[in-house]
């Protein structure tokens, strides 16, 4: 693209868009750059000072162990955000896939898709990652494992009624009376206009996602210590709440943060890629 | 939820100066205020009150509540005294046991009889009790008259009084058991201070007055002072504290460490923090490398900043240990404390030819303190320069793999029963005692022959410097990573009189009455 | 009649849902390192008792047998008996089935009468200044923690006003209302952000629709084409939402049970899993499947009941 | 005096791009009981106008900035919201294009014609019940006890549109706007829709404003033409007068576009693209396209005037019109 280009796309951008991808940005930017911005380590404790109020010292507080919590937040940022990308945008992908296929194909393909979609959802989530941690150790990929397998139900479900609408407009036909191949017709053709509503709830997803961490983290279930996760941090520090409610309160302050930002980039790209205005907070 | 495993090992003899552990006076007076309900917050819920299908802390302390026994803890969980057995007499081989029967009644109005103290021992001892070993030097009960129970054994076995005292040794209603026998898990018919009223699982259990109960109070009348207990299962510590706060509870158990420092400040509030027969320490496998390696297992001891860690972590409530394990009867003050001393630790990793294999520090997912702890560790060790993981597992699953010997290093705690060191001692240090070692395959021939020469000596001074010995080597060895010896925090509003917490870590509450 | 036939067609394709739930949930709980018998006798008991135990139990069986037998049981209706209580699954599933779809229709009904107006009101005042308010309380509520949220709510509304309990279920209707009233609440807070928006956006996607145009024409007043044919047109993405989230929470609301010291399912799946209690486990993961599948029937009727069209499909 | 009469409308819509002027000025009379009709391509402000006269135009993007619209005396433009929709759905009503998508899908037929009746009329549920099925048999909806209870979607878009001039002339409004009311629907239909419509104005006495982008309708059914261009007249007409001899170039061109059956066969299309609105000179925007205009008629602004009697022309040139008239 040109920078006349780029400019007159950023120019259609609706407010929304522009203020939620500059936050966004500030956060990615900022989480590059954390090491650099904080004087102190996420992991090396101090025992001595641990539980400080929130001083210019330590604009977050420390927590339970002495760590500075504002660098540990701005640490978290890389965790967090690559939990984030991968639990939904893996699954994203072969569930677009799966759905629009599905969808496409009807008959038994289409049959089988759906009852194993409802396995998947009527399955109880914490039975089965229990028993992926049991069975793997716990940590970040246990996460992403357990992820993968449930959570692309949500979009295989979203391509697939979008392709049942897709599949009988003109165009499609045009394709298919041309006799291009199965897959190129829904790869090629159909599929730019099934992802819209994927990409704007893959938004509301993201947020999803680092909450579910941070519940897991609660159960316990969570990445392991001493990762500065978000959610780990919110959940390590409830026990705290009440004489040092910077330990959790701040953690959590930036996944409202995090969280806004992506609702916002989600509501613009609901008006920009001119879909029905289809939302998901 | 309970912290697995919890080993109860089970005790002999009894220490008479047991009552040096003060823990206030009983209701002196006789003005003690009769009637009312306790409303109590614990973070265990009851399972089941069959006492023969234990168990858990959650349905422990709740039995003790309901349910007695032949012989029964006192006041303070360091003594014994008669319990549903008025008295007993033993006879001069120590072989055989008779018991006296009390004349007192089940909380459905029925008699205690001899047939069903025969038949709840029987079932305690049988083939599906996890409480069996206890019972297993017991040759026969039988009943010898309508009022006697005699009680043989298979060899002498001083732990017996002691072991009669426990809730596995309940004496339950016969024919109420053998009819419904799950039934009973719900609603137990035994002869205690209370009865069951309503058991609504995973919410609450309430519990109300047993008339037909044998105690008398200290104003005459028969004990229990309440009406009424409510047992609520509140897991969540920070709810238990605003319950309390709020006046939702009377009484809350388990206050977190840090929150317990700020209810010292209530005015309305009594904190109580009871030394009981707790131990928590990092279980190391002396079966895996590097911690094969004596100096290694030491270096852990010299990283470990345990002042810190009671300082952050406990909030300065409990003992820095000197022991492998509780500190019970035989006890040692004088074995010396490893220090902290992160050079010396240093020193050891070198001199132990440390290769880089690292260490999973395990911990069980939902133990926030041990997860402090295992934080903390990882980091002072790190420094001592070893390689440590933190992995965290679900509890069933880590408790699987101790048992199994698939760990290395595993953040728990350990406690016991019953005040005599002897059997926590033999568990927890002689490989050859069927949980080897307490799962971490410590093998030492000579604690082993110090241990057996323990058991065959009757005097107990020679007793206690030979329990030292052991306690010694056995810490020196590195035996694991001893952390605290950890008081039990309870919260109760000043209404509450009565309260106390036995050495064994549950509570009586017969001896409870609310002046509100 | 069409609809009985459908609804009884959705029935019949539950079946092959259950087995596959049942089997997957029997296999992965069975792979799991574990013993319910060595966790519920705390490593006290000798060999010889837990095999004793484990066989009266038929743990010893082998694996297709053993799920065999359970799937024969749930076939009449046995469901069997938990290891850990002694009770039969069916009566511990049950006695927490109540109260924890109580909660979850509690929290729905909370969450959708905070949702509606407020969404009525960012959708008509779109991007206004009214609009970005409600959406930022919105994701505070969303993205706060709900223990967090609960926590709050119990400080403010049970220590500092009094006015609310901060535990316990009560007994009667108006108990229950009054009782869980702070964790309904603490979950409607997560739930009505959700709500707000997909109805916000569903309104103004119905509002360009040309109906409403003529509804306009026709001079009729905001409020009655609001509420006649906007709201109406909307509810159906705000359905599918509030389904799919319900379900979720069935089992995903156990952080408020903990908080809220409340005996709901989800706490009793932890609690199962956490003794490898078998027979509950599997007990839960077909009640849990069945409501999930019964819950996206009735979504689908009320699509249904609301849009004539649907029953075309 | 006049039923209707505007004066210099002017609406715009802002989008962050442009700013897009769909009615520049707009000024016509409308008297009681007879028909305009207004004629144009798409996009040069019929639609616009119609929503404009009822205040339905979605602000924002849409602002009417200037121009008076007098009804009965009133200057809607000028009412409160509330007496604003009394007007609406009483006095004057309006049908639309799009049948298939004019009615609201969940709910049945028959109550959305009965609406008016219980909003602005008061009646109770069985009284609006009788008046809306009375309706329905008036535009000839076969069997309306039955078809009353009926969802859109089981009808067809003839009768669809024949529900919605129910639901128009349910309160017996005093103007009916008619935007582009057959040109979704089939041929065949397209005659009876109008015949209806002609036959209910005959009937009722109502003023109607039909809009159409088909001059052989307009032709069939109105007194005036109005025709629009770029967001203003150009030419306004009796019906007669502007067929016969059209005084304006775009006029011209309709007229000749139109296919007649029995024709010679000889179309000639207007050349070139409708302008673009946001990017309009001082001239006459038909300039470009048109046959007969000279340099300065893209220069000199241009306004209505009239050259004959009752007949308005936005031409510089209209005689020179003569000239290409076959």
């Amino acid at each position: 693209m040109t920078a006349i280009a780029i400019r007159d796309e950023l120019a259609r951008w609706p407010a929304s868009l522009k203020i939620g991808a500059t936050f966004f940005l500030l956060i990615v930017v900022t989480g590059l750059f954390a090491p650099w911005l904080t004087p102190y380590d996420p992991y090396t404790q101090d025992l001595a000072g641990f539980l400080q109020p929130p001083s210019w010292r330590h604009p977050f507080g420390t927590d339970h162990v002495g760590r500075d919590v504002l660098t540990r937040v701005l640490h978290g940022i890389r965790i967090d955000l690559q939990i984030g990308f991968i639990t939904t945008y893996v699954p994203m992908t072969y569930g677009l896939l799966l759905g629009a296929l599905s969808g496409y194909l009807g008959g038994w393909f289409d049959t089988l898709m759906m009852r194993l979609l409802d396995v998947a959802v009527a399955f109880p989530f914490l039975v089965l990652i229990i028993v992926i941690i049991a069975i793997l150790g716990p940590g970040v990929h246990t996460i992403y494992i357990a992820v993968f397998l449930l959570a692309w139900t949500m979009y295989a479900r979203l391509a697939r009624a979008e392709m049942l609408v897709e599949r009988g407009k003109d165009y499609v036909l045009a394709a298919r009376t041309l006799g291009y191949p199965t897959s190129r017709v829904v790869f090629r053709h159909a599929m730019p206009n099934v992802i819209n509503s994927s990409i704007v709830f893959s938004m509301a997803d993201f947020v999803l996602n680092i909450l579910l961490v941070s519940s897991l983290s609660f159960l316990g279930l969570g990445v392991p210590p001493p990762l500065p996760e978000w959610g780990a941090m919110v959940a390590e520090g409830r026990d705290f709440i009440f004489d040092a409610w910077w330990i959790s309160t701040l953690p959590g302050l930036a996944i409202v943060v995090t969280g806004a930002s992506l609702s916002l980039i989600g509501d613009g790209l609901a008006h920009r890629l001119g879909q029905r205005q289809r939302s998901f907070l | 939820m309970s912290r697995q495993p919890y080993f109860r090992a089970l005790g002999a003899a009894l220490l008479a100066a047991a009552a040096t552990l003060a823990v206030g006076d009983v209701a002196a007076a006789a003005d003690v205020k009769r009637g009312g309900t306790l409303v109590l917050a614990r973070p265990e819920e009851p399972l089941t009150f069959n006492p023969f299908v234990p168990a858990d802390n959650g349905s422990i302390y709740a039995i003790e509540q309901v349910c007695d026994s032949l012989t029964e803890a006192d006041a303070t969980g360091l003594g014994l005294r008669p319990g549903l057995a008025e008295s007993w007499e033993i006879s001069a081989d120590t072989l055989t046991y008779v018991f006296k029967l009390r004349d007192a009644q089940f909380s459905n109005g029925q008699p205690v009889t001899v047939d069903d103290v025969v038949f709840s021992l029987r079932t305690a001892g049988g083939p599906t009790a996890a409480y069996a070993f206890g019972f297993e030097p017991i040759l026969a009960v039988e009943a010898a008259d309508d009022s006697h129970v005699t009680i043989t054994l298979k060899r002498p076995y001083t732990p017996l009084l002691s072991v009669l005292s426990l809730f596995a040794a309940a004496i339950v209603e016969k024919a109420s058991f053998e009819a419904d026998t799950d039934g009973f898990g719900q609603k137990p018919v035994c002869s205690g201070p209370f009865r069951v009223e309503e058991y609504a699982r995973g919410s609450s259990v309430v519990m109300v007055r047993n008339d037909n109960y044998w105690d008398i109070g200290v104003d005459g009348q028969p004990l229990p002072y309440l009406d009424r207990i409510e047992m609520l299962y509140v897991p969540e510590s920070n709810s238990r504290v605003l319950g309390l706060r709020s006046g939702d509870y009377d009484v809350i158990a388990s206050v977190p460490f840090n929150q317990a420092r700020q209810l010292e400040g209530d005015s309305e509030v009594t904190l109580e923090a009871q030394p009981i027969f707790r131990l928590d320490y990092v279980y190391l496998n002396h079966g895996k490398a590097p911690l094969d390696k004596k100096e290694i297992r030491l270096a852990l001891n010299y990283a470990a900043d345990r002042e810190a860690i009671l300082k952050t972590v406990y909030f300065g409530f409990g003992e820095i240990p000197n022991s492998y394990m509780p500190k019970v009867n035989y006890h040692s003050d004088t074995v010396e404390q490893i220090p902290y001393d992160i050079e010396k630790a240093k020193e050891l990793v070198a001199a132990a030819g440390y290769d880089g294999t690292p260490i999973d520090l395990m911990l069980s997912t939902g133990d926030a303190p041990g997860k402090q702890i295992a934080t903390i560790l990882q980091q002072a060790w790190q420094a001592a320069g070893l390689n440590v993981n933190i992995v965290e597992f679900e509890s069933g699953t880590a408790w699987d793999m101790t048992t199994k010997g698939e760990y290395q290093a595993y953040v728990s705690y350990i406690t016991s029963d019953i005040n005599d060191t002897d059997e926590l001692a033999v568990i927890q240090a002689d490989v050859n005692s069927g949980t080897n070692a307490f799962f971490t395959w410590y093998n030492n021939p000579e604690v082993i022959d110090l241990l057996a020469k323990a058991r065959q000596s009757a005097d107990s001074n020679e007793r206690a410097g030979l329990y030292a010995k052991v306690q010694d080597i056995a810490y020196h060895d590195g035996y694991s990573v001893p952390l605290n010896f950890v008081p039990s925090v309870n919260a109760y509003h000043n209404y509450v009189s009565g309260w106390r917490t036995v050495a064994n870590g549950w509570w009586w509450l017969k001896d409870v009455s609310v002046d509100k | 009649m069409a609809i009985i036939e459908y609804i009884l067609g959705r029935i019949l394709q539950m079946v092959p849902v259950l087995i596959g739930v049942s089997l997957v949930a029997f296999l992965s709980i069975h792979l799991v390192p574990g013993d319910p018998v060595q966790i519920m006798m705390h490593g006290r008991a000798t060999e010889e008792v837990l095999a004793t135990v484990r066989g009266e139990l038929g743990l010893d069986r082998p694996l297709p047998i053993q799920y065999l037998r359970f799937v024969g049981g749930a076939m009449v209706g046995d469901l069997g008996k938990s290891i850990i209580q002694k009770a039969p699954v069916d009566e511990i599933i049950g006695e927490r089935l109540g109260p924890s779809l109580f909660l979850l229709v509690y929290s729905a009904v909370l969450a959708v009468v905070i949702a509606l107006p407020l969404a009525v009101v960012a959708a008509l005042k779109a991007e206004g200044p009214i609009d970005h308010g409600i959406r930022i309380v919105g994701i505070i509520g969303f993205a706060m923690p709900p223990f967090w949220v609960g926590l709050l709510l119990m400080v403010l509304f049970g220590l500092v006003l009094r006015w609310f309990p901060i535990s316990g279920y009560g007994r009667t209707f108006i108990e229950h209302l009054w009782h869980l009233f702070l964790p309904s609440l603490t979950i409607a807070a997560f739930l009505a952000p959700i709500l707000v928006q997909s109805l916000r956006s569903a309104m103004l996607d119905v509002m360009t629709a040309d109906y409403i145009e003529v509804a306009r024409a026709k001079g009729l007043s905001r409020r009655r084409i609001v509420l006649k044919h906007v709201l109406r047109n909307a509810a159906i993405p705000v359905i599918t939402v509030l389904a799919v989230n319900i379900g979720w929470l069935l089992g995903g609301a156990v952080v408020v049970e903990y908080v809220f010291a409340f005996p709901g399912l989800g706490s009793l799946l932890v609690r199962a899993v956490g003794h490898r209690d078998y027979p509950v486990i599997q007990g839960l993961s077909l009640v849990f499947a069945v409501i999930v599948m019964v819950i996206n029937l009735l979504a689908d009727l009320s699509y249904m009941a609301i849009d004539r069209r649907v029953l075309r499909r | 005096m006049a039923l209707l009469e505007v004066r210099g409308l002017c609406t715009e819509f802002r989008t962050p791009d442009a700013v897009i002027p769909a009615n520049a000025g707009v000024s016509f009379n409308l008297d009681a009981g007879r028909t305009l009709g207004i004629v144009g391509e798409s996009g040069s402000g019929k639609s616009v106008l119609c929503r404009a006269l009822l205040g339905l135009i979605q602000s924002p993007p849409g602002f009417v900035t200037a121009g008076e619209i007098v009804f009965d005396g009133r200057d809607l433009r000028h009412l409160d919201e509330t007496t604003l929709r009394r007007v609406r759905g009483t006095a004057i009503a309006m049908i639309f294009q799009n049948p298939m998508s004019g009615l609201n899908p969940v709910w049945p037929v028959g109550d959305q014609i009965s609406e008016g009746l219980r909003v602005h009329r008061g009646l109770s549920p069985s009284a609006a019940r009788a008046r809306g099925i009375a309706m329905m048999r008036q535009v000839g909806i076969p069997s309306p006890e039955v078809r009353y209870d009926e969802y859109p979607h089981q009808w067809s878009g003839g009768m669809l549109q024949r529900a919605m001039i129910a639901m128009a002339m349910a309160c017996e409004p005093k103007l009916l706007l008619a935007d582009e009311p057959t040109t979704a629907l089939d041929v065949t239909i397209q005659d009876q829709i109008l015949a209806l419509l002609v036959e209910l104005q005959e009937r009722t006495g109502m003023a109607m404003i039909l809009v159409s982008h088909d001059m052989a309708v307009i032709a069939e059914t109105s007194d005036h033409v109005a025709v629009m261009y770029a967001g203003r007249m150009v030419e306004v007409a009796p019906t007669a007068a502007a067929f016969r001899t059209p005084r304006h170039p775009y006029t011209l061109g309709l007229l000749q576009s139109i296919p007649r059956a029995a024709g010679d066969g000889r179309l000639t299309p207007i050349p070139g693209q409708p302008p673009n609105l946001a990017r309009l000179g001082d001239g006459c925007p038909f300039a470009d396209r048109c046959a007969v205009a000279s340099p300065e008629c893209r220069t000199r602004p241009v306004a209505l005037r009239e050259i004959d009697p009752g007949h308005w022309t936005a031409c510089h040139f209209p005689e020179r019109l003569a000239g290409l008239q076959a």
